[in-house]
């Protein structure tokens, strides 16, 4: 179990790396969508199965976006030469990546291991959820009844993306006639 | 009154869907509904501070504590919640009201009354959450309406600014959420009263100054405290005017300043080397933001560095509040320090809206914001140029402005605590602000013969911006009144003793 | 402990992309990642050895499950991704057309 | 934008029907089965996405204006919205979010109180939504290529 969920993570490290440094932005998109169906298996490894389905729909429809943004645009990447500010920021950031894995190894010492979660504010939804709220699945049951105002929250959101998606793409800004 | 409490979120997204609902069929309904609905949420605010008997706790669902530990979401309302909803609202229904007269020149009206009572919501929500999860939503909320109201107008520089935006904003709120896990990881549980008592009763502990720093970068950006402003210039500027004077007068207080605030005092311990951190951060941004207004020529680009500035006052003197009781100092000396913080953020969010309103009236006429084109504009915008000097002066510390008494409390707060090279600086800065207010008040009112001005037909903006910019110069002045003792114990004392009391915090939301 | 460790790898070569790349897309892309790596690594602090989804049945009263909250977090975490992705890719497709080319190095026109 | 070939647009015109319907047996089985509100929106959301780009937009007469999804759009969160303020007037204890209905058998279709009716909200609110960023993206091109 463990060594699968690894396994995947190196295969969706690769993906990422990999769609960053790719030159062209079609294989980029592509290799991005390693990651994204990387990350359903391993929602469904880790006993999440709403948040499989929904990631595997998410992660389809923003590939075909992005596809159809690309498809729309160009596809070819900048050329960037080597020099040695590149050097600089190569060094840079293997330097910032090791020290901060470094104090986050360090921090979580302390903290339960991977798979012995501890339960406290989840204690109450999983002994007194189903019949609090009258539903079979518990996730659902939390996102619309012990935690339905985030839940409004989201819905929110999603509207304010689609006002603001019409708002920028609307062809003429300013009204011609000043006053 | 406590079931009341949902209204301050349900009024404005119902505000917001009924607009984009009935908006798209009635030619103008956006236009009054807005101001209508945000006075009235000013109102409801102001008599809440007024009759609100201590914190009010309200569970959303009506979940009640099971064994001890909270397990819905809590709407906290105390003395700080209830300062930071008038600065909101009102703020707000200013610039809304302002709107009516500004937003005229652009196309999809509908929309951007949408989006602003989007944002209200986001930050209405994040001021009253007591949920940790719930902060991170409604953030999102008020980000991403001000993501589309920065791009709003569609030009090149507006667009390119809202991306710089949204990629450094977006990064930010991943960088909360992270933090949430880690503490999620080790509490188990989002509440933030919970959170604190597993917090202290754990004592020293490295995840929580991992997550501590991690939190303090991601709220540090959305605050744009200095190491982190790069984008406030570019997406201050470009925002139409009374999105300008939301963002700067309101949006990084509320999603930032304030929950710094909120996280560091009630929920973590309060230790000497945090406080040492965030006083310096403030230090930086106040002394760097005013030196890098100093070249600007655009006024609104100058009036957004001056916010950085500003917001180092503010971030100071709470951040000399926190050091004086880490080191277990005087009370007195701390509450001072973290009074005169809190007082600047109000009077920091009257003067610079009333500016970024000033900026907005005179690009309305004129249609530029470049200081060396203009000039002379005094004898045509009348209203425009008196209340731009008001908060001119307010906003450099002259006195009997409001801007004088906090910078004031801000720097005698910072001699009682022994911290002689901060109060120092402080002064340093409120001079050099001085200097560059009147290089805006002499290039863009005075200096020129305005001959030219009449040919163009300036005359002064209509009545709605006119009102909001009055009301606003009024407030510069009648805040002041803050500084009497009786005044100053009814409005800012509750807010004050929340933070100084600290342990108060989780005592209201769990009962023991 | 490795899991946890590649899991914030993830995330740090997201932020990588977002602070070097210098095409709009890309930049998308680094933000996009990061996103997933929380919200992987949400769901690795939920998950409990042997648990199962949090679903109850008659008969399967009393077995171990998964801590649902993480799940719920991530499930409104995934759709805000959806919408800062949608909104960051209308603005850079705009800005597409105003410059006729996603290298942000051209793009810069703002001072400071 | 042009459809596609003849083979795409006949298995389109199968496979969407059974889209959508599959979409609206997750959303109403939200509070039984994994999924729910979000998934079954985006799924149906997604035929409709199919649809769009088998047979092109000019063939399904879309213009610049999507009212008819942004206003759908509109009231399914109007319509969650007014379920949530319902709470703090029905419900005798003046909660907002209260779950006023009754809970009924656990693993029965019709139970779990309001929650179904959220889930129904939220599909409608997601798949409209989803649909309407789509379009716009899509006509924006259209626009731009002419």
């Amino acid at each position: 179990m463990e060594i699968l969920l690894i396994v995947l993570l190196a295969l969706m490290i690769g993906g990422a790396i990999f769609s960053l440094e790719a030159k062209d932005l079609l294989s980029a998109v592509i290799a991005y969508g390693v990651v994204g169906f990387g990350l359903v298996i391993c929602f469904l490894l880790l006993q999440a199965p709403d948040l499989a389905l929904v990631q595997i729909v998410v992660e389809t429809i923003t590939l075909i976006i992005m596809i159809a943004v690309i498809l729309n645009s160009t596809r070819e990447e900048l050329k960037t030469k080597w020099g040695k500010k590149s050097v600089v920021y190569i060094v840079f950031s293997i330097v910032f990546t090791g020290l901060f894995l470094y104090f986050f190894n360090r921090a979580t010492g302390s903290l339960s291991r991977f798979g012995e979660h501890t339960l406290r504010m989840s204690g109450a939804y999983l002994s007194k959820g189903a019949e609090n709220t009258g539903s079979a699945n518990l996730v659902t049951g939390v996102i619309f009844d012990f935690r339905g105002y985030d839940t409004l929250g989201e819905a929110t959101i999603l509207f304010t993306a689609v006002i603001g998606v019409l708002t920028v793409l609307r062809l003429r800004g300013r009204k011609k006639n000043n006053d | 009154m406590d079931s009341f409490i949902p209204l301050f979120v349900v009024v404005p997204l119902g505000g917001a869907f009924l607009t984009a609902l009935v908006g798209s069929f009635v030619k103008g309904w956006g236009r009054y509904f807005t101001s209508i609905l945000l006075a009235f949420l000013a109102g409801f605010s102001g008599w809440l501070m007024f009759s609100m008997p201590g914190p009010i706790v309200y569970s959303v669902g009506g979940w009640e504590l099971f064994e001890k530990v909270p397990i819905g979401i809590h709407m906290v309302v105390d003395g700080l919640t209830v300062y930071l909803l008038i600065i909101i609202n009102l703020i707000g229904f200013l610039s809304a009201f302002y709107s009516i007269a500004y937003i005229k020149k652009f196309t999809a009206e509908n929309n951007y009354y949408t989006l602003f009572f989007l944002m209200v919501a986001g930050m209405n929500g994040v001021v009253i959450s007591g949920d940790l999860f719930n902060i991170y939503v409604f953030l999102e909320i008020a980000a991403i309406a001000s993501y589309a109201l920065v791009a709003f107008g569609i030009e090149k520089e507006e667009l390119e600014a809202s991306f710089k935006y949204q990629v450094l904003g977006g990064a930010s709120s991943l960088f909360i959420l992270l933090s949430i896990g880690f503490l999620y990881w080790k509490t188990s549980t989002l509440n933030i009263a919970d959170v604190s008592r597993i917090i202290l009763r754990g004592g020293k502990d490295e995840i929580v100054i991992f997550a501590q720093v991690i939190l303090l970068a991601g709220f540090g950006l959305k605050a744009a405290m200095i190491p982190f402003h790069a984008w406030l210039p570019d997406a201050h500027s470009s925002a139409p005017s009374p999105i300008s004077s939301m963002l700067s007068g309101v949006l990084i207080k509320a999603i930032g300043a304030y929950v710094i605030i909120r996280l560091f005092f009630n929920m973590f311990e309060i230790t000497y080397k945090v406080s040492l951190v965030i006083t310096v951060i403030g230090t930086l941004s106040m002394v760097v933001g005013v030196l890098l207004a100093i070249g600007q020529w655009d006024i609104k680009r100058l009036l957004a560095y001056h916010s950085i500035s500003q917001m180092g006052y503010v971030v100071l003197g709470v951040g000399i509040g926190m050091l004086v009781i880490s080191q277990g100092g005087k009370t007195s000396v701390a509450s001072l320090a973290i009074a005169g913080g809190l007082f600047h953020l109000f009077n920091h969010a009257v003067f610079k809206g009333l500016l970024f309103l000033n900026a907005g009236a005179v690009e309305y006429r004129t249609g530029t914001r470049n200081m060396k084109k203009l000039g002379g504009l005094a004898p045509h915008m009348p209203v425009t140029a008196s209340t731009s000097l008001f908060a001119s002066m307010s906003i450099s510390g002259i006195p009997p402005f409001n801007g004088f008494f906090s910078k004031l409390i801000i720097i005698i707060a910072a001699v009682q605590a022994r911290y002689l090279v901060l109060s120092i600086l402080a002064v340093f800065v409120s001079i050099i602000t001085l200097a560059s207010f009147l290089k805006v008040q002499r290039f863009t009112f005075f200096n020129k013969s305005s001959d030219e001005w009449v040919e163009k037909g300036v005359r002064e903006v209509p009545f709605p911006m006119c009102f909001s910019m009055i009301f606003l110069a009024v407030l510069c002045v009648v805040l002041s009144l803050l500084i009497v003792p009786s005044v100053r114990e009814l409005i800012l004392t509750p807010a004050v003793d929340v933070l100084i009391k600290a342990g108060s915090y989780s005592a209201a939301v769990l009962g023991y | 402990m490795i899991v946890y460790i590649l899991t914030i790898f993830l995330f740090l070569v997201g932020l990588y992309g977002v602070l070097s790349k210098r095409n709009l897309i890309k930049i998308v892309i680094g933000l996009a990642i990061m996103e997933y790596s929380v919200n992987l690594f949400l769901i690795l602090v939920g998950y409990v050895r042997g648990g199962t989804a949090p679903i109850i049945d008659a008969d399967r009263q009393g077995e171990l499950f998964v801590d649902p909250l993480p799940q719920a977090m991530v499930l409104t975490a995934i759709v805000i991704g959806l919408a800062t992705t949608a909104l960051l890719l209308a603005i850079a497709i705009r800005i597409y057309k105003k410059y006729g080319t996603f290298d942000i190095r051209e793009i810069k026109n703002l001072k400071g | 934008m042009k459809g596609m070939t003849v083979i795409v647009k006949k298995v389109t015109q199968i496979m969407c029907g059974i889209t959508f319907l599959y979409g609206i047996y997750i959303i109403v089985h939200g509070h039984l089965t994994p999924g729910g509100g979000f998934a079954g929106g985006t799924i149906i959301a997604g035929s409709f996405m199919l649809l769009i780009l088998a047979f092109g937009s000019e063939f399904l007469k879309l213009k610049k204006e999507e009212t008819g999804s942004s206003i759908t759009e509109s009231s399914g969160i109007l319509v969650f919205i007014i379920i949530a303020a319902l709470g703090m007037v029905i419900g005798g204890t003046g909660v907002f979010f209260v779950n006023f209905l009754p809970k009924g058998e656990i693993g029965k279709l019709i139970s779990a109180g309001v929650i179904p009716l959220y889930n129904i909200a939220v599909g409608m609110e997601v798949a409209a939504a989803l649909v309407t960023i789509f379009l716009a993206l899509l006509i924006y091109r259209d626009e731009v290529l002419k």
